[in-house]
């Protein structure tokens, strides 16, 4: 969470940015690829409950938007949220845990992919809720101005969440009173098995702008260009200067969720997935640091498997942790 | 009933009383979050797109508030529209234009309009799919005078109430609970109806009775299995309808046994053991060998871990226990 | 209901609008106006029980939507209704009962000014949540669509409502599926006692534009320019085009119910109210028919005095008629 | 309590709890529709607008889910919001965030946050204002585990619950019977507080205990004193939290008089009275002397016409009738 230096300056020139960053936001991208396939794997494996909503694939739109961020900002995220925390800093041994309903998990095992929650990291949770967040992270923003806090909200949503109302509600308020909070749409065509052109008349910057709040458009799987982007808004945001929104054209490579993964329900053709694989984001920025001769193939490696062995310290610190008391399931139903 | 049957499973069965319906009347319409293409995550809505076609099988954005006050206004001006909402925790989305319009309007205009429609929905905990995907909350709509609600517990109640609830003109809510969808049992093939308002005795015993609804019919009849065994003879009864309740055979039953258990999955407090609880003991009270007792899922928001979730879901095992202290 | 002829062409010259049809708008805003002014008085005399939220100073609008509409279209209306409901063809003898609570109201007393209904008017009744009618009005538009009938949905609303997320979950499905159904916003400036620009960032007509549907905004005290944008508007919906979005920009005389009348909470000024006043919607009809020697003052006056009766004559009739019996509370629960 | 008191309304209360509470504590804010230039439809909020700006006592558009989303996000990162929701109807357009958000994150957390906030809302039928501005739903957050649902009945509770409710570090629900906002009696000055989940007992009785909530406290405390005259002694107890409910007392009423009736103005079936009957029964079943009886609003939408809603209503006239049939 070291980038707060782009403060200042609301434009990013990516020729500008610093090697460190770089590498942060490739090892963040990295983490979270592994940190998906692995629960692919597991899940696969039939020893993970429930719902698991992969982010394989949309791993820039993340990690360019957590890396404008500070520890102190918040953020709100979906069911698609693993990329969201760990991107934020969240831990993947915790995580993990709680995937597998552990009591070491975030959550002590009880909100499972859907609910983590780090305060500490500003990550005001996961949601079930399509939508969901999106009154939250605002909620976080006006609290932000009312008590004089140094923060800014980022809210994560998808394209078929730009559909509930909750989104108008909550915005209209948002750019009525100038809060701190940039409303990240991550386009990834799909809603589970619908595509946005029949669920969406119009498009997500639109109605932003349509409430007086400045929109933009970028390839989601450019991290330098969702960083950039970004950078641009979270510094209205902390300016004083109201609310923004960004949609981030991306895809997601699996499955809406473990349940339906290789099926492709009639929704969405094979080629389609392939042609959108070869967009890959990581192997973008990766080419991008080795073309522009920033890094070389061995440190970038070095991370890779840096990355896949915190994953797999994570899987076996879930494994062998313990499943909550029975006690507990009567424990934090209220404060 | 003579009728002739097959065995399948409720998922069948629901999908086969929508198709027949759809047959039957052209004003019948369903529309929800992927249940055309997709055919419904619980893939109870199979087939139906390509039998019907993409207008009477409508793919909705994500927006439950408006897809059931399309539905209203639908319902109002002579459709007869069928809703799916996916889980019945999203069914909150869609309180006010389910309790301030569907269930009010025509009380409100006094006869002037109806509004025949079906909202079909998930209920239930069981699928390690936490707090925002498990509840059964089917006391709210219970609570609200205008609504009917719905519960089958197999595949024959699931085809025929279903059938019932669409051939209804007021606003029927049917929950249906998820970890049954795979339930087998005979599903009478054609035209089967079940009325709405009429409990259904699965067993009939002289010493106690539970009265259960949707999915707590099964570890019911295996409380009373194995009771019987103890030489406890128990009668297992399922209103099927919640409202209106078939108080009458609720009431009869308690009279026969003198002793009453009502088990739901739904939040047991302030919840439809309450409702169900307090009426017996009203009528009953004084054919009563002991209080009448309640169980229902645990007072907390359904938490993630297997572990844990299995403790608030109501068991076999205690339902058998509390009849048990019952007797003594 | 017999303004039929404009369904060809969209396009409306107000030179050549039938004098008939231009008698009837004056009729219908007058006949709103003589309704509302008697509601004052009887309420104010304490003889009215619950709430009333008066349309005096609105009339155009009302009129200049309904006269587009045939017997057979819908409309839902919203708390303040009985403007929509006499634009329509409601009789003022049932509304004015149902006003007072009596058998012989609309809805036998059981709805009151907030939710009356006249199904063989095609309309869907008042509503006293508000923007609660948008998705009935979407709705009725859907059935028309499925069961290929021929009428069209009108949807009236206020810039109040226009911050309830429910618009855009149904504007959106009504943009997406070209829906014959025309939403009318009616801006009146206020929403209770909070301003426009105090509640709404942006605008009505952006925020539809964002979701695919036409917009325009007219003078809602000018009959006939609201009259001419809804022509477009029904005629786009009656040619399968889908929806469209009229604002109406109009001010409401009196206070936001009766019982705030005369207070003006510190929301709005005297010489706000006094300036709107000036623009009075049926003052500007009359003027516009004398002005182009169209009629003359003897014919208006007539149906000011016919007007008049027809509103005595409901109130006669509200006042003579009998309460509902007791037993009557619990019927209707159910079909 | 030696505390001065003054006598003032419910609704002066109310406003002056608002007023202490904000100027004891920064964090807190209001927000709600026209509560801050119009100080409220209702006038609860009159003056603190001037006192403490339009920041901290916010106007907001009508956007009753975007209002509590916004009041959820804010109390989770330290701020400690006030909602008010003009009337208990439209509460029906933030169930998800209620429901789905504030009840359940601190569980679905285990304990990681906490949400401090205070929905305020109008309950109750009288005002002539029709069947989507007249509903008491307090049974539905009832039934919601990690919800706390208050309803004060006199101006010392209205001041002394939204203090504590105020305090508390969950989502509180405070429901204000729109007819009472007027009702005058003392008020204690200065920092009084009433636990949440304590009930009061109003009046003691041998004969019989009228268990009631909110404004039913008035005809219930009517009913006592004619019975009285008829030589009936009879309990009146507001449990004032229906939840967590001080099942405790209520019980031990219950075992003292042998008869209970439960009012509430809440629909009759599903409701509040059923829950409390329920228990009731359960634990003071061999102390009983008659069933235990319910009298909630009639099962129908609040119609418009004054003569048919007075009949919604739970009366004195019901309560005492209901009494005497008790003690044949
Ligand atoms: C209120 C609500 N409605 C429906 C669902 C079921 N659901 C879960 S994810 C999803 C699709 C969300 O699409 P989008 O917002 O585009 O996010 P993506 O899955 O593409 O990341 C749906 C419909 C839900 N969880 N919540
Ligand atoms: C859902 C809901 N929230 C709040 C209210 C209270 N209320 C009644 S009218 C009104 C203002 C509506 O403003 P607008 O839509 O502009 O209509 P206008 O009164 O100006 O005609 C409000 C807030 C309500 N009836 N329903
Ligand atoms: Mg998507
Ligand atoms: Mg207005």
């Amino acid at each position: 969470m070291a980038t707060n230096t782009q403060e200042s300056s609301r434009q990013v020139d990516r020729r500008s940015l610093p090697l460190d960053l770089l590498l942060d936001m490739y090892r963040r991208m990295v983490t979270i690829r592994r940190f998906e396939e692995t629960v692919y794997d597991v899940y696969s494996r039939g020893i993970m409950p429930g719902l698991a909503h992969l982010y394989t694939g949309m791993e820039a739109v993340a990690v360019g938007v957590c890396m404008t961020l500070r520890k102190q900002d918040n953020i709100t995220s979906t069911h698609r949220g693993h990329g969201h925390l760990l991107a934020k800093g969240g831990d993947p041994r915790r995580m993990f845990a709680e995937l597998l309903g552990k009591a070491t998990g975030y959550n002590r095992g009880k909100g499972g992919s859907m609910h983590i929650v780090d305060m500490s990291l500003g990550i005001l949770g996961a949601n079930g809720i399509v939508g969901g967040g999106l009154g939250i992270a605002t909620g976080a923003a006006l609290s932000a101005k009312l008590m004089n806090e140094d923060r800014i909200s980022v809210a994560f949503f998808g394209d078929g969440a730009l559909n509930e109302g909750l989104f108008y509600e909550a915005a209209n308020m948002a750019s009525l009173w100038k809060l701190p909070v940039v409303y990240v749409m991550e386009n990834n065509h799909y809603g589970e098995y619908t595509t946005t052109a029949k669920s969406t008349a119009g498009t997500g910057p639109a109605r932003a702008e349509a409430m007086a709040i400045p929109a933009t458009t970028v390839d989601g799987n450019d991290v330098l260009a969702v960083y950039e982007a970004v950078t641009r808004a979270t510094g209205r945001a902390r300016a004083g200067e109201g609310p923004s929104f960004v949609e981030c054209v991306t895809y997601r490579w699996r499955g809406h969720h473990m349940g339906d993964q290789g099926d492709t329900y009639g929704y969405r053709t094979q080629e389609e997935i392939e042609s959108w694989k070869k967009k890959c984001p990581i192997l973008r920025l990766r080419t991008y640091l080795i073309g522009e001769g920033l890094t070389g193939e061995d440190t970038l490696r070095q991370i890779d498997s840096e990355a896949q062995q915190r994953i797999d310290e994570a899987v076996e610190y879930a494994k062998t942790s313990p499943y909550p008391d029975p006690s507990e399931v009567f424990e934090h139903v209220y404060a | 009933m003579s009728m002739p049957e097959r065995i399948g499973t409720i998922r069948e069965a629901i999908n086969e009383a929508l198709r027949e319906e759809m047959r039957r009347d052209e004003r019948i319409f369903l529309m929800g979050e992927d249940i055309g293409l997709a055919g419904g995550v619980f893939k109870v809505t199979a087939g139906l797109q390509e039998e019907f076609g993409p207008e009477r099988v409508r793919d909705t954005p994500i927006a439950e508030a408006g897809i059931v006050g399309l539905a209203v206004g639908a319902a109002m001006t002579g459709a007869r529209p069928i809703v799916e909402i996916m889980f019945n925790d999203f069914t909150t989305l869609a309180s006010d234009q389910i309790v301030n319009q569907a269930a009010k309007l025509r009380y409100m205009t006094a006869g002037q309009c109806k509004v025949p429609m079906v909202i079909r929905t998930g209920m239930g905990a069981g699928r390690r799919a936490a707090a925002q995907h498990s509840q059964s909350l089917h006391a709210w709509f219970c609570h609200i005078p205008g609504l009917k609600v719905v519960l089958p517990s197999t595949p024959a109640d699931a085809k025929g109430l279903l059938k019932s609830a669409i051939r209804d003109d007021n606003p029927v809510m049917v929950l249906e609970d998820k970890m049954m969808y795979g339930q087998e049992g005979p599903i009478p093939e054609g035209d089967y109806t079940v009325p709405l308002g009429q409990a259904k005795i699965h067993r009939k015993g002289t010493d106690a009775t539970v009265i259960c609804t949707s999915s707590m019919l099964y570890p019911s009849l295996e409380a009373a299995e194995r009771l019987a065994e103890e030489g406890v003879d128990v009668t297992v009864i399922d209103p099927r309808t919640i409202s209106p309740l078939d108080e009458e055979a609720l009431v009869n039953s308690a009279v026969e046994t003198g002793r009453v258990l009502v088990v739901d999955e739904g939040y047991e407090s302030f919840g439809v053991t309450a409702e169900i609880a307090a009426r017996v003991q009203e009528k009953a009270f004084y054919y009563l060998d002991a209080p009448v007792r309640r169980l229902g899922a645990a007072d907390v928001p359904v938490p993630f871990a297997p572990s844990l979730e299995d403790l608030t879901i109501p068991s076999a095992d205690q339902i058998a226990g509390i009849i048990r202290e019952m007797m003594e």
